[in-house]
Formats: C-alpha cells, structure tokens, sequence
C-alpha cells in the first residue's frame, strides 16, 4: 500500500525576500516538489487606469513611471509614443535619437537590477552588489539630464522636458568604455560558474509555441528561440537607423528556453544596448528639441494601440480619446502581467529552490503586474 | 598539564577540570566568535567595493558588541503554538555541540581541554548533537519554513559526516592514534613533515602520499563546509528559499546563541582541519623560543600559530561565501554521495596500499 | 492582407455574426462581433492557414459611458443603462498582419463567451476585466478578482460611476 | 566516465576563477560616498524640495492648476485700489494678495510640472533632500510671509471694500430709479 | 524593561549612563526587515548597495521579522497589503521603530485623489517615528531619515517608556 503522502500548501507569502516585491506564490508541495503553483498578485494595485481617467494627457506622464519602476524611461516612450500616434504628431529628429538612447541606457540600468537580483535568488550577493555599482553611474547621468534618479517625467509629448546637458554625451561614452569590462567580469562570477549552471541549466523549459500562446514576449520569448524584438519586427522612432542584433537562446549551457539562457539572452542584450547608444552619440544631429510641444494635448475622437519593445517585453498602449482634454480610458498591456502567468506551467514537477530561480529568470517588477 | 597545574592550584579534581573546560569558552571561543562576525562583514563589505560598519567605533570596530548589547534588550517572542520545552532547548544543543569539540583540539603543546586517546572519534561523535538542535528548533517553531529547514539539514549534515569519517580513517592509518596531541606531535619538525605533505614517512612513500593527501585535504573542507551549512551549502537557513531557515522563529538572545554557534562551529571545523593536515600548534619555521632560549615563550608561539592557522581556513570559508551561489538540496546530495564518498573511498585504499611499501 | 480583406472573409463566412467594420478617421478602425459567438470567431482566426493569428497581443474592456446621466444631490452620478464594451487586439507573428476586433454588451447583462481556449494568454485579462469593469466571461476556467481583495464587495472600481466604500476591513478609504 | 571528471574539473576551475574576481576586488578601493561626513555634489537640475519666492507670486493659480496630485492650495484676496502691493522682480505690477499657498510635500511627488508654466518662475525645486519628519502634518509648508491676522485683516477689508461697493451700487441704483420715476411723475 | 519601571522613579546617575549604553546598543545596530512593495524599495536596495552602503550604519537586511528591529514601509500600502503589513509589524519584538519613506506611506502621495486601493498613509494602521518625504527619497535622504531615528533612539530612556 503506497505511503499517502498529505500535500502541503506553503505560501511564498506577500513578504518574501525573493519574491521580487509583493507577489504571493500558494505553492502545493509534496515533500520538496512542486505539485502546483496558484500566484496571488494585486497587493501593489495603484489604480492607474482610474488616474487615467481623471487627468489630462500631458499629466499622466509622471503616473506611467510609477508603473515598471525599474524601466520608467521607456514606459514614459511607449505613452508618448501612442499619443502621437493618435494626434498625428512629428517629433524632430533629435528628439528622437535622445529617446533612443535613454531608453537604451535604461534597459541596461533594468536589465542590471534583473541580473542582480536573480543572482541574490540564486544565492550569490555579490553580483547583486556590482550590478547595483554599476547601475548607480546609469543613474547619475539620467539624475544629470532629467533632475531624478528613479522616475523621470523627462520624456514629453511632442519632445523631451529639457535638452541634453552639455558633458552628457562625453559621460555616456566613458560609461560604455567603463561598463564593457564589467559585463565580462559579471560572466567570470556568476555566468559560466558551474553551481549556477547547475541550478539554472535544463529548469523551467519554455518550449516556443507555448511562449507564443501565452504571449509571452521580451528576453524570454527570445530565450525559447523565436527571433521577435519589436524595435525591428514592429519599428518605432529611429531604431530602423541603427544596426543591431537581436540574442536569441541557443540552449548552450541545457536545453532551449531554459532559465540560463533567459538570463543569458539579457547578457547579450545589454551589450547590444551599449552598440545602440554607441552609433546614437555619433549620429545624433542638432535641434530645438521642446519646440513640437504642444501647449494643450486634445486628440480627435478615435482609438489606437500602439507597442514598445520595454526591456520586459511588449509594452502596449490602448488609448481610448473622446475628444476631451481627458482620455476616456487607457489600458495598459504591462510584459510582466503577461510574463508571469505561465509560471504555474513551468514549475511543475521542479522543486522549491527552482520556483525561486525560476521566478528570478521571469524578472517580474510588482508595479506593472499590478498596475 | 594545565589539568595537573589548576588540580594542584585549587586542589580539588572537579574544580579544576570546570575550570580547563571552561578556559576556551572566555579566553577564545567567545572572543572569537565576536571578532568574527565583525571579520566576516568587513571582508564581504570590501569583497563588494563597500566599506561594512563604520560608524559605530572606530572603522565598527564595537558593531558586534552593540549587535550583542541590543540582542539582550530584544523580546524573547515564543509563540503560543510552539513547543515550549523544544523551543528552549534548542538553541542550547546547537551551541553545545559545537563548543564541546573544542575539548578535544589541542591549543598548545601545554594546553589542551582533555587529553582523551580517542579524540578524533569524539569530535565525530559530538559534532551529531548540532544536528539534533537543529531538528528541535525546525520542528518545535511549528512553522512550514523551519520544518522544511530543519528537514534539509538534518540530511544534509548526516550525509556529510561520512566523507569526514573517510578521510580521519585515512589519516588514522597513517599516524596510528585518534589522540590528537600525538598526532600533532607526529607532525613535529620542519613544515615538511606537515601531513598534507605525508606526515613523518620517508623516501618514495612520502612523494607517493601527496597527492592524496591533498585529495583529502579537499574533500575533508568541502564536507566540514556542509557540517556547518556554509554556502554553498547552506540550504537549510537559505535566505531567499525558506525566509531564514531553522532560526526563522528566534528572536532576541536565542537567536544570538544561534549566531554565535554557527561563528564557533566555523573555528571548529577549519581548527580540525588544521590539526589533522597542517600540524596544528606547529610552527613551520622553528620557534622563536629555542633560538632566545625561553621556554615559557614556546606555547604562547604556539597558540599564535594555531589560532593563524584557524583563522586563515575561516577566512577563505567567508571568502567562498561571497563568491558561490547556493547549491538545491538534491544537487548538494548528489555531491556527497557520486563525488565526494566514492572519491574518499578510492583515497582511503591507495593510502592503504602505500603504507604497506 | 489588409483588415478590409481580413473583414471579407469573415464576413462571408460568418455572415450574421460580423455586424459591420468601424471605419474611424483617427487612430485605428475595428470589426464589430456579435459577443455570444467571439470564439467561434477567433478560433476561426487562430486555425485558419492564411491568417494564422496566432498571437493576442492585447485584450481591454471599456466603459462607453452612454447611460442616461443622473446626478444626486451630493454630485456623485450614476449612469443607467449604457454599454461596456471589449478590443481584442490580434496579431500574426509570421503573416505580419494586425486586426482588432470589438464588441459591445449591456451593461446590466454583459456576457461575453471567453477565448481563453483559444489564446492562453486571455485568461488574466479577462480576469482583469471581470474584476474592475465587471464583464462575466462564459465559461472562462476560474473566473474570480485578480487584483482587488476577493472580498471586495464595493462594485467594479473602473466603472466611471465608481464610489469608494468608506470603511474596509476597519480601514477608512477615503482621504 | 569522462563526464564524471568534467563536471570535477569545471567545477573547480569556474569556481577557482570566480574566487579570483571577488579576491581582486578585495584590494579595489570602495566606491561608497560616506554620506554624514562627504555630502555628495547634486547636479543643477536637481529635484528635491519645493520652494516658492512669495515676492514674486501673482496667485495666478496656474501651479495648483498644472500639479496633477493637487498638492498646492492658494487663496488669493483682491487688493483695494489704494492699497500698493509692490512689483515682481520682472516687473509685472501685483494685483492679489494671496493670504493661503500651502504645499502638501508629503503628497508631492516630485514631477515639476508646476515650475514650467508659472510665468514668475517663483516656483521651482531646490536641491535640499533632508527634511524628514518625526510628525506627519510638519509636512505641510505654509509659505505666506503675512501672519494670521494680517490675512484676516487683508480679508476684512476686502468685504468691507465689497460692501462699500454694493452700497454705492444700490444707492446710484435707487437715485437712478428716483430720477425716472421722477421723470415719469413730471 | 517593565521591571525596572518599578524600582527606579527618577533618573539619578546610575539610570542614565546605563540607558546611554542601552540607547547607544540600540541605534547602532538596527536591524531591518529585507523587504520593500514599490519604487522606493529600489532606492531601500541602492541604498544598501556599494554606492551609500547602510552596512556603515550597522544595518543589516533580515529576512525574518522576528530578527528585525526597524521596518522601513518603502512604497505605496494597497488595503491588500496593508492587513498584511500591520501582522509584519506585530510579528516584531518589542523595542521596534517604523520609518515611513515616500509620499505614498507618509500620506498616500500621488494616489490620495482617486487611489480606491490605496490606504492614504501607512501611519493609519502602524505608529510611524519617522517620514522621510521624497518620491522616491534619494538614498541620502533615507540615511538622514535613518540618523533622525537614531537621534530619537538615543533620547529613550528606560524610566519612561517612549510616547
């Protein structure tokens, strides 16, 4: 007669310290595997489609960085970008190239914290640390140009808040110098180290279709193998003037889509960023750059959803304009809301430490699933 | 020695053995255990481009003090639903366990807490009481967390102590005696005769025995670092799995009694390691004594080598945990059982073999 | 293809469930589906071999706010009637082509058949839906709040006429 | 068999060259700024706390109107036509006296885009970050240079000033209405 | 500490310097629960990170609130959270201190207005001792916030018991 073994319901509770934020995971055990794994989220719902509603468009700008905290550059590029879709607008061309590389600089600043943090779920604290080291020189440039170091309201519509600095673009080009050794060194301690190998490599498989019928997009669509980043596949602003490549997971150190390579896909991402900005600096021509803000933002009446490539994946905004100063209602497509949902598909049969690394590898940020 | 010295200070047989046993705890043991803490949050500062506590003395050098002086004033939360005895207990058998091998390690050549033959084998056999402290303090929190730490670390700790076991057979073949003063005294000489560098044989034997006595240096620290659940083992209070572990549910001076054991065991451990592979008290060198002709200054030059000795393995423990990730439970036993015993086992036989040359 | 191909086909192959193909002067135009049959629709979408729509980039309820307006005295109003209605924003990753479809329902019956069945990815923002706009999904697999407390009792806080509930579990909302 | 030994000699040699990174940064100097002792130098654009040069605020209103947290109250007072409320550093005469402009910086959250449309530039965001608080309403600030009862004073007046008016209004109203009934008796 | 209340009226000599000791043990080595809801728990982690380092100030990240003595409530309490937060605070021993930073926890910062999920300030549920404004504060800011904490610690006094 086997041995009935009772399952146990463990929460990863709301406070955790590798829950990224307040997510709580309801996992059912048996023993150390995981039978099934139910999320709870809402505990950061801050309402911001209800401030949508009651502010007018240029206001809601500073309410779109509260959303991904870590990659509020390019929340602010993917709103602006749909409003100007939906008024018709044209942005110079410097405003353009400044976009670019601030959200570039940015998706290296949050693919950092990403890194970081998934090495402290791992175990390992010092990665984290030199992340974080290195992530503080991202921000004093953004802290230099826009006035703040986190959450910006520097991108505007029809411009940005105020031009660039004179010494930023000589600081960027020191930071690439500065910050190419240091992906190296990341890869010295933590990449190719054989315990993290050992509890990455072959967990949490995300095969390709599944990733495409969950919607998943971002570093972990292209980590299960499908080449699809929207700054080439659905091109916005300037990026069709810069050439880049897109990483994609070759399962080198297990199988394809696997928890390495989602975070090694992110690896060779950053470095693709550092190329970004580095042909950005040297094209960037001269201008006016507040001079297509309009006074007062009143789109026609109509609809339009419009998609960034957001360091998380496929940030989409539906804007619903009944010809007032104030949208009528504004959904947010957030990449980690999507992101996170397949977890419970792919900690089946793992055991506890792999639901940590496998929610690290989904690097999910609480202020965008909750919106 | 100093048993005969403080029998005949005092008199009596039992105050004196109080006495010895008790001189490691305040002379070194807590000594230590402060100085360490301190020691492990600078060296993982400076590892990270910080700079650890400065503020509190100078450059933090009373950190560990204020840690210990506010841990009194803490509440001593015991929830209603723990099991109270158990829950007491605990934090006790985890400190005993680990201190009470420190009878066994010979300081000095004059001193060590009692001379027992069977030395080796009661550090073995004492060392089993940590894992029962643990299995107490998981099961008596009565929280899901502790169980499952608790659980880990009992298997992780049984497990390990048969690659230690290994490895003291293979020296106890070489040297003959579990009395770890002799075996100190075996290593006596030139640092040559250390027996990670084939202790006291001669000729071919000794170029043959040192490969695998390095061999069993290796295997003997990565299984004494599980004993003491330093990363990367340290699956049983695994900060980002199971909150923290056994001692989720301690507070205040329980959880400092906690702390302090673990700081002791790691002395403990890499003090073994230091009298089983590089002759304990022995100074590599030749002392200073001899050569000035006083002899009182031989054991204070001994104590300083041990302790420099014990001190180096603790902070290459630290140093290991700044660096690796952490190891998951199946891959740890994987660990021990395919890679570590069976190496141990090849080890112990071709010892064997070259000792009968 | 274009939408207008895209609206042909499915015109004359559904023929009373497409209702008509909104033309707007900005932004982006949408077909309108009858909401009972918007699966059979999408699966349609999703199997076919020329359209492939393999990929629901986005899905989002909307309240149209059409009701007849009544304000009481203390300024709150409240809407009676109106519709809410819902976009599905569809996409072919290989084809490269994108529609959106859109469908509206009764306020005070909203029932609209899930397409969780036929994109995974549905399934939380129906839940969202559900859950700050009140639109019940027929047969969606668990069909409960996503992000406000389970025991929110206070109505759908997306609705334009939301109030707060003043005290919940002993904490006063309201500044 | 050939696998077993890999596994050993990668392990050793990744980890070997992980604890080489992590030793070389032992001997690298760290990069903390040591905050009490070293204040770090903030560039121009900083910002941190609010500040309002009253001199120059017209109470035109259109900061309270631009924050979208509606953390500034202003209450403006119309001045009586004798009274001189002096100039604005650029030169724009002053017409309200504006007895109630409190800043709620606990609800701000720091978006400056209050700055941009004042045409005074009174408002702007200094690079001042200490000020926490051991009680919740120090964070109000009440930026109005006149005390309490000039405020009221200032109030007063302007009822009575009002008032004045009314009467004066009726009366003209009632001499007017007297001239025409007059007109109509004749 | 109820014990001492009783023998002791006033502060003579002997009273003050132990509670210098006692004030001084607990301000240098608070500890915090390793835990953040929003943006401003980015700025909590940079402020531990290399750049400002709180190891300097004796604080360490503890995972568990049984071993923490401060609770930093950094980023903005939803009415989920908030039930969640007020059993944190009471899962902590005794001398526990609370520092509120950003808008949202000192008074429900930019979502007072319409924010139907958001408790309007963390100080309805828990007693705060300090707020250190800021949206996110700067880490700098959090330190002085932290050091205003430590001024108040240290004018504690075992005879009467903290307001």
């Amino acid at each position: 007669m086997a041995l009935k073994t009772e399952e146990m319901t463990l929460n990863l509770g709301p406070q955790h310290p590798s829950t990224h934020g307040v997510l709580r995971l309801e996992l059912k055990l048996d023993g150390e595997f995981i039978v099934d794994v139910i999320p709870h989220i809402g505990y950061l719902h801050r309402c911001f489609e209800k401030h949508a509603e009651a502010m007018t468009y240029p206001q809601i700008i500073p309410y779109t960085d509260r959303m991904d905290y870590l990659a509020s550059m390019y929340n602010e590029f993917g709103y602006v970008v749909t409003v100007e879709k939906l008024l018709g607008l044209e942005v110079p061309e410097r405003v353009e190239y400044i976009r670019v590389i601030m959200g570039e600089l940015q998706r290296i600043a949050s693919h950092l914290v990403a890194l970081g943090t998934y090495g402290a779920d791992i175990g390992a604290i010092t990665p984290f640390l030199f992340c974080f080291r290195d992530r503080e020189k991202i921000l004093s440039l953004f802290e230099m140009t826009s006035g703040a170091r986190l959450l910006y309201n520097y991108i505007w519509i029809g411009g940005v808040a105020r031009d660039l600095p004179p010494d930023f673009l000589r600081l960027t080009k020191e930071f690439i110098v500065y910050f190419r050794p240091k992906i190296k060194e990341l890869n010295d301690l933590l990449t190719f180290n054989k315990i993290f190998i050992e509890r990455t490599a072959n967990i949490g498989i995300l095969p390709k279709d599944v990733a495409v019928n969950y919607g998943i997009t971002g570093p972990m669509l292209r980590a299960s193998g499908m080449k699809w980043d929207l700054r080439k596949d659905d091109t916005y602003s300037v990026y069709n003037k810069f050439d880049f490549d897109i990483p994609v997971g070759e399962g080198r150190m297990g199988t394809v889509g696997d928890c390495w390579d989602r975070y090694f896909v992110r690896i060779l991402e950053m470095e693709q960023s550092l190329k970004i900005i580095e042909q950005a600096i040297n094209q960037i021509p001269d201008g006016d750059v507040t001079s297509a803000i309009p006074k007062r933002v009143k789109p026609p009446v109509g609809q339009v959803y419009v998609r960034v490539e957001n360091p998380r994946g496929e940030l989409g905004y539906f804007i619903v304009s009944d010809g007032t100063l104030n949208p009528k209602r504004i959904k947010v497509r957030a990449p980690s809301f999507v992101n996170l949902a397949v977890i419970s598909k792919l900690c089946n049969g793992h055991m506890i430490a792999d639901v940590i690394a496998i929610l690290g590898s989904i690097d999910i940020v609480l202020g965008e699933v909750d919106r | 020695m100093i048993f005969d010295f403080f029998t005949k200070l005092t008199g009596s047989e039992i105050s004196a053995s109080i006495i010895s046993a008790l001189l490691p705890l305040f002379l070194f043991v807590l000594p230590f255990a402060l100085i360490a803490v301190l020691l492990e949050r600078k060296v993982s500062a400076h590892i990270q481009d910080r700079l650890g506590p400065m503020r509190v003395g100078y450059h933090g050098i009373l950190q560990t003090l204020a840690d210990i002086l506010k841990l009194i004033q803490k509440e001593d939360i015991i929830a209603d639903s723990n099991d109270k005895p158990l829950f007491n207990i605990a934090p006790v058998l985890v400190f005993a366990g680990s201190y009470a091998v420190f009878a066994a390690i010979p300081f000095t050549s004059s001193y060590i807490g009692s001379n027992i033959n069977l030395g080796l084998f009661y550090i073995i056999g004492i060392s089993g009481i940590v894992v029962i402290g643990i299995l107490m303090a998981g099961w008596a929190s009565n929280n899901k967390y502790t169980l499952l730490g608790a659980m880990r670390s009992a298997a992780q700790l049984i497990s390990y102590e048969i690659p230690t076991l290994m490895i003291v057979v293979t020296i106890l073949m070489i040297t003959g005696t579990l009395n770890l003063n002799e075996l100190t005294e075996m290593q006596s000489g030139f640092f040559w005769n250390w027996m990670i560098f084939g202790g006291q044989a001669t000729g071919i034997a000794k170029i043959l025995l040192i490969p695998f006595m390095i061999v069993g240096f290796v295997v003997i620290y990565i299984s004494t670092l599980a004993e003491v659940n330093r990363t990367p083992f340290d699956i049983s209070e695994a900060e980002s799995e199971l909150v923290s572990g056994y001692h989720t549910e301690y507070s205040g001076m329980k959880f400092a009694i906690f702390f302090l054991a673990e700081y002791a065991n790691m002395f403990a451990v890499s003090a073994i390691v230091v009298v089983l592979f590089f002759g304990g008290y022995l100074s590599p060198i030749g002392y200073l004594g001899n050569t000035l002709g006083l002899p009182w200054l031989i054991p204070v030059e001994q104590l300083l080598w041990f302790t420099f000795k014990g001190v180096a393995f603790v902070l290459v423990q630290m140093w290991l945990r700044w660096t690796l990730p952490r190891l998951r439970v199946d891959q740890l036993m994987a660990i021990c059982w395919k890679y570590l015993i069976p190496i141990a086992f090849v080890n112990l036989l071709i010892v064997g073999l070259i000792t009968l040359i | 293809m274009t939408e207008k191909e895209i609206f042909e086909i499915l015109k004359e192959k559904f023929c009373e469930t497409i209702i008509e193909f909104v033309e707007a002067e900005a932004g982006e135009n949408y077909i309108k589906v009858n909401p009972l049959e918007i699966d059979k629709v999408c699966s349609f979408l999703f199997i076919d071999n020329i359209l492939q729509f393999d990929s629901l980039m986005n899905l989002s309820a909307v309240d149209d706010a059409n009701g007849e307006k009544k304000t009481e005295e203390d300024g709150s109003f409240e809407y009676i009637g109106g519709t809410l209605s819902v976009f599905y924003h569809l996409e072919s990753t290989d084809k490269r082509h994108k529609i959106t479809l859109g469908t509206t329902v009764e306020k005070d019956k909203p029932d609209v058949v899930s397409v969780t069945d036929v994109w995974e990815h549905a399934n939380w923002h129906e839940r969202e839906a559900f859950d700050l706009l009140g639109i019940n999904f027929l047969n969606h697999p668990d069909l409960r709040r996503i992000l406000m407390p389970y025991d929110w009792d206070a109505g759908y806080p997306l609705r334009k006429d939301y109030k707060d509930p003043d005290y919940y579990q002993g904490m006063k909302v309201p500044y | 068999m050939k696998e077993y030994f890999n596994n050993i000699y990668l392990a050793f040699s990744t980890i070997f060259i992980g604890m080489m990174v992590t030793f070389k940064h032992l001997f690298v100097p760290a990069v903390t700024i040591q905050y009490p002792n070293v204040k770090p130098q903030l560039p121009s654009r900083e910002r941190n706390r609010l500040y309002v040069n009253m001199d120059d605020c017209i109470g035109c209103d259109q900061c309270a109107r631009a924050c979208p947290v509606n953390c500034i109250e202003i209450e403006t007072v119309k001045s009586i036509p004798g009274e001189d409320l002096g100039q604005t550093t650029n030169g724009k005469r002053k017409a309200l006296w504006v007895t109630k402009f409190d800043i709620d910086i606990a609800k701000c959250f720091y978006c400056e885009l209050c700055v941009f449309p004042c045409p005074t530039d009174c408002i702007y965001m200094t690079d001042v970050y200490e000020f926490s608080e051991f009680e919740r309403d120090n964070l109000i600030y009440d930026f109005v240079p006149l005390t309490e009862e000039e405020r009221i004073e200032k109030k007063e007046n302007h009822e009575k000033f009002m008032a004045e008016k009314a009467a004066q209004k009726e009366a003209e109203l009632k001499a007017k209405e007297s001239k025409n009934n007059s007109q109509d008796k004749k | 500490m109820g014990l001492l209340d009783k023998q002791f009226a006033d502060n003579n000599i002997i009273i003050t310097k132990v509670d210098d000791l006692l004030n001084w043990a607990r301000l240098s080595s608070l500890w915090q629960i390793g835990f953040g809801l929003a943006c401003c728990a980015i700025e909590m982690m940079a402020t531990s990170a290399s750049h400002y380092d709180f190891d300097r100030f004796g604080v360490i990240p503890r995972p568990s609130p049984r071993q923490s003595d401060v609770i930093i409530v950094s980023g903005t309490v939803t009415l989920k959270m908030a039930i969640r937060i007020k059993r944190l605070y009471e899962q902590m021993p005794d001398p526990k201190y609370v520092i509120s930073m950003g808008s949202c926890s000192n008074c429900g910062g930019p979502y007072w207005e319409h924010g139907y999920h958001v408790l309007k300030g963390v100080d309805r549920i828990i007693p705060v001792d300090v707020y250190v404004p800021g949206c996110p504060p700067r880490p700098e800011a959090l330190l002085e916030g932290l050091m205003k904490l430590q001024e108040k610690i240290r004018h504690e006094s075992l005879v009467k018991k903290s307001a």
